[in-house]
């Protein structure tokens, strides 16, 4: 049976209301590791041209926080084992840790910057999509990840953990690429599994 | 020329022969510009309609649910039907050894892969998303998908493109000793272009030994072929179980119809072309007598199928297919029904006389109303079937718009146009077959 | 004389070339040299003749192979193709088996027909064109009304040939050389 | 390929970012562009209600009509993308009609006014600021004290009270008007039992069913609430069902849903109610204390007079009345509200008592809500006249529609010194005032309504709003605390705050445990506070009116009586800018789009006018054009045109869509409502024609079976649909021999081992659907639900003129009998994939968009569609419907696509689409078992039309699971399939109808 949300307001806030202004988690909670920051590349912004992948707003490592910090994927992106969508993470949830951890050297002081500047602008960060799923097939992450586990990410956007900017390893749309993958885990490969 | 009437040919040298063949290919008549302009018009709208429908969707034609199906399929299997006639001729009729289709068959044949090539456009032009017509060809792709071979319209696909290839085989092949005749009558870049098209051919004995097998076999597998292209369009309609299309008789019923309409094709073109490239002498009544009986034959045969149709509908006690037979006739769509058995089981039980055989203007007004009448037969058969099915609730009746009419139009010109530059580019009477006919001059005189 | 598209290199060969405007007479004169023992005549026509192919005793073509090869590799072609292909990913439809083999006639049929007579004309084209007796003198008129008759030789036979053919009633002779 | 429409509009991309950050994406169509560059916004801070991708659930209540019925609202990234029924709820019990539906296309309606307006020195309304709105109208308010009024037509809630606070503070009144008010019923109960209200009507319990002119299927009362028990009384359920029988000279809804309709003359429904009273004191020994006299002069003799319907019929009417007991008798409703309203109102309650059915079927101390009605509108008017009102404020009211132009009250209304309105729509009464202050949507807002005695429902926002409107709660305080005053008292601060204390006096009542915030909770969680309905009290006959029963007079010299119609779509016309309920055909005649006249066969063979024929009606007060409905559902002597139409203002759906029916009537003159049945009127030819865009083809069923049904003695005995053909005398439709049955079964068995292979040779549910013809009314919410849950486009008049409209679930109304012989009955079936196990759209499929998965569906991919339409061909439902043009592009005008389901693709053009029993909830239900580790249970999930239907007559589930209730409900005895003889196995088992014609 449904469960009913009950503070309207709430929903409101998850609508549009990206103003309301909430101290979040603080930075306890995150990974306290900071030790050798200098085992990934210290990259600029800069550089970020050199790098596979759409550009981002923010020079965001994943091999840093998901490689180096080893931060679980699910630590940020909090919904995907509960729900089709994996959710990006919230300003809030970066300044979990970032009101703390002001960065090591000019490169990623900058960028971190951007990131509080943002939050005291109220003002979120328009992330620039790499993973478009077509619209007419529908994955929901969750069953992807009970089936998979908690790092089965891997097997579609590829080790993340070794990229300093996130690049599109696989070609999801590629409906080849998802069938070989049923056929193998000798899983359904129904058409109206994923196509409705 | 009644005298005549019962000679292939009017005799004549083989130098004649050549020559009058020849001649055909001169500088193109006034008449002839005018009527090749008339088509690329017709065409032009044709082309323009499709853009139309690309662009906004298949809405403009009219389709009113439950006639999915309408003017475009209509119009399609006409074509189809169309071209059947050429491969009937000169593939059956050679088997048989029948003298008369000599002259005419080029013609005809030449009328048949025009046609093909026509309705092979309409799968495409009717379907709701034209872009991807593709994905009816089993061709290996990253999805790992392929075609439904239990779609009668995957069928279709194999039927119609084999069809296209062997026809036009069948014709390209016929076509290279006249060419190389043509090739040796006339000089400079007429010649060059000749030269190439008649690949080296001399008529040594060599090449004519297996040339004329060849040319047996492709008769042979043609016939069968012939006959199972509208038996697969046929089935289109019968292997689905619309009532007035869920039918055993089909097949034998649609082949007849083909034939019938294609023939009334024929004449359609070759009484005027007759004319306009003076053949009268290879091209005469005798052939259009020959062509009256095939005519009233099939025209027999439909006349049959017509009453079997409604006979097995009161027969069956199936009240869906009588409902759906009774409308045909005195529904809303009457007039369709009776336009299709007027012009085809009345109009051409006229052929019994011999003078309206030979009479070329009877004729030629007989196979305007055999287009007519084949049209609309088709027209009935899906769109009147369609209207009331099953479920009453759900019937309704189409009414064509200007998106129907401008592609087929379009048909016409696309069809005349090919067949129009054909007629002027190559010989269409067939130069070797007819001097086949014509004994060859001895010493000693007399015939062995 | 116009020179024939050639295909690849062609050299003219010497020889004696008749042209006939009666039958018997190209007929006559086959038998006679091939009485004489010549084998590697050229007679060209405007059409096939039975009387020509008669004289020359000319064997079956052997093109009926390439028909029957190419006719069964359709057939084959045709009912694997279908049956693989829907093995190959199931889908149901309609409640009917997956592999429903009567489905399939249409399809092995027209690939039957279509491999059929594309491999009739490539055996005509390769037995006839590509492999034809190059070299050999030509005269338009073969494709009009005459008859043709080419002899390689040269010298004395030539003239004994020019001999025979005039004798047999050939309206021209001529001597082609190299 | 893929047709997204462009994101251009500013709330659009709003949109766009934040579920960019779900990554759900909003418009989902077939296609596969991929290479777009799309940005991914984040939310600032989480919301600990909403899980992207998933579904968030509120509660609330629906405002569409007084009934107040309760709601779930279901949200997607913070949209409100449907409305469900709240289970909890004592009225709709987790159900919901097509209007409730259909408040979400209000929500996102292009129609609405998007910011507070006030017209300037150029007569125009110009967009201003809310702070500059207040201060306007607090400076109005200043210099009005005593010359204030208002005209509110909100249920009775928190803001009704606030306003009459408000209000009585100015020194103004308040007048609570609705359209279509029970004002005659509750002026009867106060001349026969000394209490001015609407008792309850409990259809469940009744065992025999009187409704004269009472359309209570589809707007008298709450419908829903009706429907539910009409569905439990009548639906048949293998004993005895309660009869129906349905006096009114038009074929409602409610007609249609009757075992006996009888066509009777306007106006004598009083005079047939007391002869069967008469009859029931007389023959039936009914106790009639004090009114023996009272009926003694109305025998069933005089009522044949009145009303045309056989004394003997009238005979046996009241015996089976009398044999059943309790029975229910209701009256009222548009169609049956002439100048005698009051005495039939008076003469029904009057058969009711007598019936003994006070207390039993009808309970008063229920306290429904309703107005003050027009009686008070009329009041308010000759203050206007007087030039004593210098602030007029409308709330949730458009009078200027819904009275008639002879009333003159637009011309009163305009005398209003300064005009305001708080409507959320522009419609005709927003268009005449000076300031618009636009109030949210219920599902915006917080709110309340109190219904009925004992139910609190509860409104909270479940979203934000889509324009700067803003709650009219906060504008009363907001405008209070600026004028001061009278109105200082008003300080809470704001109006959630202002309603949470009115709870707490709630919560105080009911000493809740736990403290208020518990209690709200719960409240907010249950959409409300549900007591017990309180008991009935015993009432009293105090008759103190003459018992009358004549027919009111008709004004004008008009042929034909007019007697309108509201139809369950329009209600009074605030449904007409909804595109669902305009291309949802009306259940009654299937009309889209556009307004009718009902007219006779008869009558039209006589006049000589045919479908679509454009017609005059002429009455003393106007004339309309209309085009003719040729409709066998009315007398010969009667045309019948629907309200709800020929709006002026409200919105691009509402324009050139007909004519308004109420410009032929009266005003009140002063009676206390609105005489519906109050003129005759003359009917010219026009000689212009207008194509009717009807959904019907063939109104007959030709013998085919399609709508089955069985007389209640057959179906008591237990029989099958064809024994019972065979118990009639009459031969069953064509179907199979048994030996062709047994070859067919023997073949299929065969072809059926074959199928076995890949997906199809593991366990898999096959999912199936029953529906119980015996309780569907054909109300059509099932339609709606469907276009809700599946974004279903709506193609327009023009397009559903070519019967291309996109109905994946249908309504097919048949006719049976009517010429003569057997009286004209009308049959429903919804008609929608039957998801065939032998399904012919499949095979001729040649790239397998068209194919059956592996859980019995018949699947269709609308991305693998090239669109031959030969699947639609050959399905012998005609279920399949195809997008003719870009639908997708065009049938969501800003912002309605803000509704469309994110879990359903959008279909692009050249592709089929069809039912698909709701596949995204099966894959839903799916996913979530999965992620529990636990096996799919039975009814945890069922499809929309099912969800939403008020009967309960659609049953869905696993056909696999021996135990589910769709495998119950299919071995039921009545169970068919249609069109049996293809052989196609459909997934969808019907049940037939159970009818009781004449004896019982």
């Amino acid at each position: 049976m449904r469960t009913l949300a009950l503070i309207g307001a709430g929903a409101a806030a998850a609508g549009l209301a990206a103003v309301t202004l909430v101290i979040g988690p603080s930075g306890a909670q995150a990974p306290a590791a900071v030790a050798d920051s200098l085992t990934a590349p210290v990259l600029a912004a800069a550089d970020t041209a050199g790098l596979p992948g759409p550009r981002q707003p923010v020079f965001f490592r994943h091999d840093i926080h998901a490689g180096q910090f080893k931060i679980p994927c699910q630590y940020c992106h909090y919904t995907v084992a509960v729900s089709s969508e994996p959710g990006i993470p919230s300003l809030q949830t970066c300044m979990g840790c970032h009101t703390v951890i002001a960065g090591t050297d000019t490169a990623n002081r900058a960028e971190i910057k951007k990131v509080r500047d943002a939050w005291a602008q109220k003002q979120p960060i328009a992330w620039v999509r790499v993973h478009y799923l077509a619209r007419h097939a529908h994955f929901p992450h969750s069953r992807h990840i009970k089936a998979l586990g908690p790092t089965g990410c891997q097997t579609c956007h590829g080790d993340v953990t070794r990229m300093p900017q996130v690049y599109k390893v696989n070609n999801i749309n590629n409906m080849g690429w998802c069938v070989t993958c049923h056929l193998q885990r000798d899983v359904s490969r129904d058409c109206a599994v994923c196509h409705y | 020329m009644a005298v005549l009437a019962q000679q292939p040919v009017i005799t004549q040298t083989h130098a004649d022969v050549t020559r009058d063949v020849a001649a055909t290919l001169g500088a193109p008549s006034r008449g002839y510009l005018l009527m090749l302009f008339g088509a690329v018009g017709l065409f032009l709208v044709g082309l323009l309609t499709f853009l139309i429908l690309v662009k906004d969707g298949l809405g403009h034609a009219g389709y009113n649910p439950p006639v999915f199906w309408s003017v475009y399929i209509t119009t399609f299997v006409f074509w189809i039907g169309i071209g059947h006639a050429g491969t009937l001729i000169s593939a059956i009729l050679y088997l048989f050894r029948s003298p008369w289709r000599t002259a005419v068959y080029r013609s005809t044949e030449a009328m048949t892969v025009f046609a093909v090539m026509t309705a092979g456009l309409f799968p495409i032009i009717h379907i709701g998303r034209q872009w991807v017509f593709y994905w009816l060809l089993p061709y290996p792709n990253q999805r790992y998908l392929w075609p439904n071979f239990k779609s009668p319209l995957l069928w279709d696909v194999f039927a119609i493109t084999t069809y296209l290839t062997v026809s036009t085989t069948f014709l390209v092949y016929g076509l290279i000793p006249d060419v190389a005749a043509v090739r040796d009558t006339v000089a400079g870049w007429r010649q060059k272009i000749y030269r190439l098209a008649s690949v080296g051919w001399q008529g040594t004995d060599n090449q004519w030994r297996h040339y004329s097998r060849a040319y047996l076999y492709l008769a042979a597998l043609a016939t069968p072929l012939v006959l199972s292209v509208h038996s697969v369009v046929s089935w289109d309609f019968a292997s689905a179980i619309v009532p007035g299309w869920h039918g055993t008789i089909f097949a034998p019923y649609f082949v007849a119809g083909a034939i019938y309409s294609g023939i009334g094709m024929v004449l359609t073109l070759i009484i005027p072309l007759r004319r306009v490239l003076k053949l009268e002498h290879m091209i005469t009544d005798y052939h259009f007598d020959n062509l009256g009986k095939l005519t009233l034959l099939t025209g027999s045969i439909l006349f049959y199928a017509y009453g079997m149709e409604y006979f097995v509908a009161w027969y069956s006690g199936n009240t869906f297919e009588q409902t759906t037979f009774w409308l045909r006739a005195f529904g809303p769509m009457w007039w369709a029904g009776w336009t299709m058995i007027i012009c085809n089981a009345f109009v051409s039980q006229l052929l019994w006389f011999r003078k309206i055989r030979t009479s070329l203007t009877a004729m030629f007004v007989i196979s305007i109303f055999i287009n007519i009448g084949m049209w609309f037969e088709r027209f009935v058969i899906i769109v009147s079937s369609l209207s009331n099915d099953f479920l009453p609730w759900a019937w309704d009746q189409m009414n064509p718009t200007w998106a129907d009419w401008g592609i087929l139009a379009g048909s016409f010109g696309w069809f005349g146009m090919w067949f129009l530059l054909f007629a002027r580019t190559f010989p269409i009477v067939a130069i070797q077959e007819i001097k086949e006919m014509i004994p060859m001059p001895r010493k000693r005189g007399g015939h062995h | 004389m116009p020179a024939l598209p050639s295909f690849g290199k062609r050299k003219a060969a010497p020889g004696v070339l008749a042209a006939f405007e009666h039958i018997d007479a190209a007929t006559d004169a086959i038998r006679a040299l091939r009485a004489k023992g010549h084998r590697d005549l050229t007679v060209y026509s405007s059409h096939p003749n039975h009387e020509l192919e008669d004289a020359l005793e000319t064997p079956m073509s052997a093109v009926r192979l390439f028909t029957l090869i190419g006719g069964l590799t359709g057939c084959t072609a045709g009912f694997g193709m279908t049956i693989w292909m829907n093995l190959d990913w199931p889908v149901l439809v309609g409640g009917k088996p997956i592999a429903a083999v009567p489905a399939f006639v249409v399809i092995g049929f027209e690939l039957t027909v279509l491999l059929g007579a594309l491999s009739s004309v490539a055996g005509v084209a390769i037995l006839s064109i590509l492999l034809r007796k190059r070299g050999a003198a030509y005269h338009p008129r073969f494709s009009d009304d005459r008859i043709g008759v080419f002899v390689p030789a040269s010298g004395e036979q030539a003239r004994s040939l020019e001999e025979l053919f005039r004798s047999a009633g050939a309206v021209e002779v001529t001597h082609a050389t190299a | 390929m893929p047709h997204e429409p462009k994101p251009d509009a500013v709330t659009r991309r709003r949109f766009l970012t934040v579920l960019g950050a779900s990554g759900a994406g909003t418009v989902a169509l077939s296609g596969c562009s991929t290479d777009r560059v799309e940005k991914l916004v984040p939310y600032l801070v989480q919301s600990e209600d909403q899980v992207p991708g998933l579904a968030t659930w509120y509660a609330s209540t629906c405002t569409e009509c007084p009934a107040g019925c309760g709601l779930h609202v279901r949200t997607r990234e913070g949209r409100a993308v449907k409305l469900e029924g709240n289970p909890d709820h004592p009225i709709n019990r987790g159900k919901l009609c097509s209007r409730g539906q259909a408040a979400l296309q209000g929500l996102y309606n292009p129609g609405r006014v998007k910011a507070p307006r006030a017209r300037n020195a150029a007569g125009a309304l110009e967009e201003i600021t809310w702070e500059d709105a207040i201060g306007r109208l607090a400076a109005k308010l200043g210099g009005a004290a005593g010359k204030v009024a208002v005209i509110s037509g909100a249920g009775r809630g928190t803001l009704s009270d606030l306003l009459a606070d408000w209000t009585a503070a100015l020194g103004g009144r308040v007048v609570r008007y609705q359209a279509l008010d029970q004002e005659p019923l509750r002026a009867a109960n106060q001349a026969l039992f000394g209490r001015p209200e609407v008792p309850a009507f409990d259809f469940a319990r009744a065992r025999f069913i009187l409704s004269f002119g009472a359309d209570f299927l589809e707007t008298w009362l709450a419908p829903v609430e009706n429907q539910r028990g009409f569905a439990e009384s009548h639906g048949f359920n293998g004993g005895a069902t309660a009869k129906h029988v349905f006096f009114g000279p038009r074929m409602s809804l409610t007609a249609m849903n009757a075992d006996e309709w009888h066509p009777i003359a306007p106006g004598s429904e009083a005079a047939l109610a007391l002869a069967i009273a008469h009859l029931l004191v007389t023959e039936h020994g009914r106790s009639a204390a004090g009114v023996a006299d009272a009926l003694a002069a109305h025998t069933p003799e005089a009522a044949e007079k009145e009303s045309g319907v056989p004394a003997a019929t009238i005979r046996r009417i009241a015996r089976e009345v009398a044999e059943a007991r309790p029975s229910l008798a209701v009256a009222g409703g548009v169609s049956a509200q002439h100048r005698g309203a009051v005495e039939l109102a008076a003469a029904v309650n009057l058969l009711n008592y007598v019936a003994g059915n006070v207390g039993e079927t009808v309970l008063f101390g229920a306290d429904l809500d309703g107005g003050d009605g027009a009686g008070a509108l009329d009041e308010l008017g000759r203050a206007l006249d007087a030039g004593q009102v210098a602030v007029l404020l409308v709330h949730e009211a458009n009078p200027v529609y819904t009275m008639p132009a002879a009333s003159g009250f637009t011309g009163r209304f305009r005398k209003a010194g300064y005009k305001v309105s708080t409507s959320s729509w522009l419609d005709e009464t927003a268009a005449e005032c000076d300031l618009l202050l636009p109030n949210h949507h219920a599902l915006e807002r917080w709110d309340d309504a109190r219904p009925r005695a004992g139910v609190h429902g509860l409104m909270q926002p479940v979203m934000q709003p889509v324009f700067t409107t803003m709650n009219t709660g906060d504008v009363l305080l907001q405008v209070a605390k600026k004028a001061g005053g009278a109105l200082a008292k008003f300080d809470a601060p704001s109006y959630e705050a202002h309603l949470k204390s009115r709870w707490q006096a709630l919560a105080g009542e009911r000493a809740a445990a736990g403290g208020f915030d518990d209690f709200w909770r719960a409240a907010l969680a249950r959409g409300g506070l549900y007591g017990e309905r309180p008991a009935a009290p015993a009432v009293s006959l105090a008759l103190s009116l003459p018992v009358r029963a004549s027919r009111p007079a008709l004004e004008g010299d008009g042929e034909f009586s007019f007697v309108p119609h509201a139809t369950s779509f329009l209600y009074d016309g605030r449904g007409t800018n909804k595109p669902w309920l305009l291309e949802n055909p009306d259940p009654v005649t299937k009309l889209t789009w556009h307004h009718w006249v009902e007219v006779h066969p008869d009558t039209a063979r006589r006049l000589d006018v045919r479908n679509g024929e454009v017609v005059r009606l002429a009455s003393p007060h106007g004339a309309i054009e209309a085009p003719v409905l040729v409709f066998p559902g009315i007398r010969r002597d009667v045309v019948s045109v629907p309200l709800g139409f020929g709006h002026t203002a409200y919105g691009e759906f509402t324009t050139a869509r007909g004519a308004n029916a109420l410009d032929l009537l009266p005003g009140p003159a002063g009676q206390p409502f609105v005489p519906y049945v109050a003129v005759k009127v003359s009917l010219e030819k026009t000689g212009v024609f207008r194509d009717l865009a009807t959904t019907e083809g063939n109104p007959r069923q030709l013998g085919r079976g399609i709508a089955e049904a069985m007389p209640l003695a057959a179906a008591v005995k237990g029989l099958t649909v064809r024994e019972s053909y065979e118990l009639d005398g009459r031969p069953p439709h064509e179907v199979n021999t048994e030996r062709e049955l047994e070859a067919i079964a023997g073949w299929a068995e065969g072809q059926h081992i074959r199928t076995r292979r890949g997906d199809y040779a593991r366990e898999n549910p096959q999912w199936g659907m029953a529906i119980d013809l015996s309780r569907c009314t054909g109300c059509s919410a099932c339609v709606t639900a469907c276009y809700a849950e599946n974004n279903i486009a709506t193609v327009g008049e023009a397009d559903v003129l070519r019967g291309r409209e996109m109905t994946w679930m249908r309504l097919e109304r048949y006719w049976e009998g009517g010429e003569g012989a057997p009286p004209l009955e009308a049959r429903f079936v919804p008609m929608l994939c039957q998801h065939c196990g032998n399904a012919p759209c499949e095979p001729v499929c040649p790239v397998y968009a068209a194919y059956h998965t592996a859980d019995g569906l018949n699947g269709q991919i609308y991305n693998r569609c090239v669109g031959t339409r030969y699947c639609a061909n050959n399905c012998p439902y005609k279920v399949r419907y195809f997008n003719w043009y870009k639908y997708s592009e065009r049938s969501w005008p800003e912002p309605l696509q803000l509704q469309l389901n994110p879990d359903v693709t959008v279909r692009a053009r050249g592709v089929m689409e069809k039912c698909t029993f709701c596949i995204q909830r099966i894959r839903g239900a799916q996913n979530q078992a999965r992620l529990e580790g636990r096996p799919l249970r039975d009814g945890e999930f069922t499809t929309a039309c099912a969800q939403a239907c008020p009967s309960d007559a659609i049953v869905f589930g696993d056909m696999n699971d021996p135990g589910s209730r769709v495998n119950q409900v299919k071995r039921n005895h009545r169970a068919y399939h249609v069109l049996e003889e293809t052989n196609v196995r459909p997934a969808v088992t019907y049940l037939a109808k159970v009818v009781r014609r004449g004896e019982a």
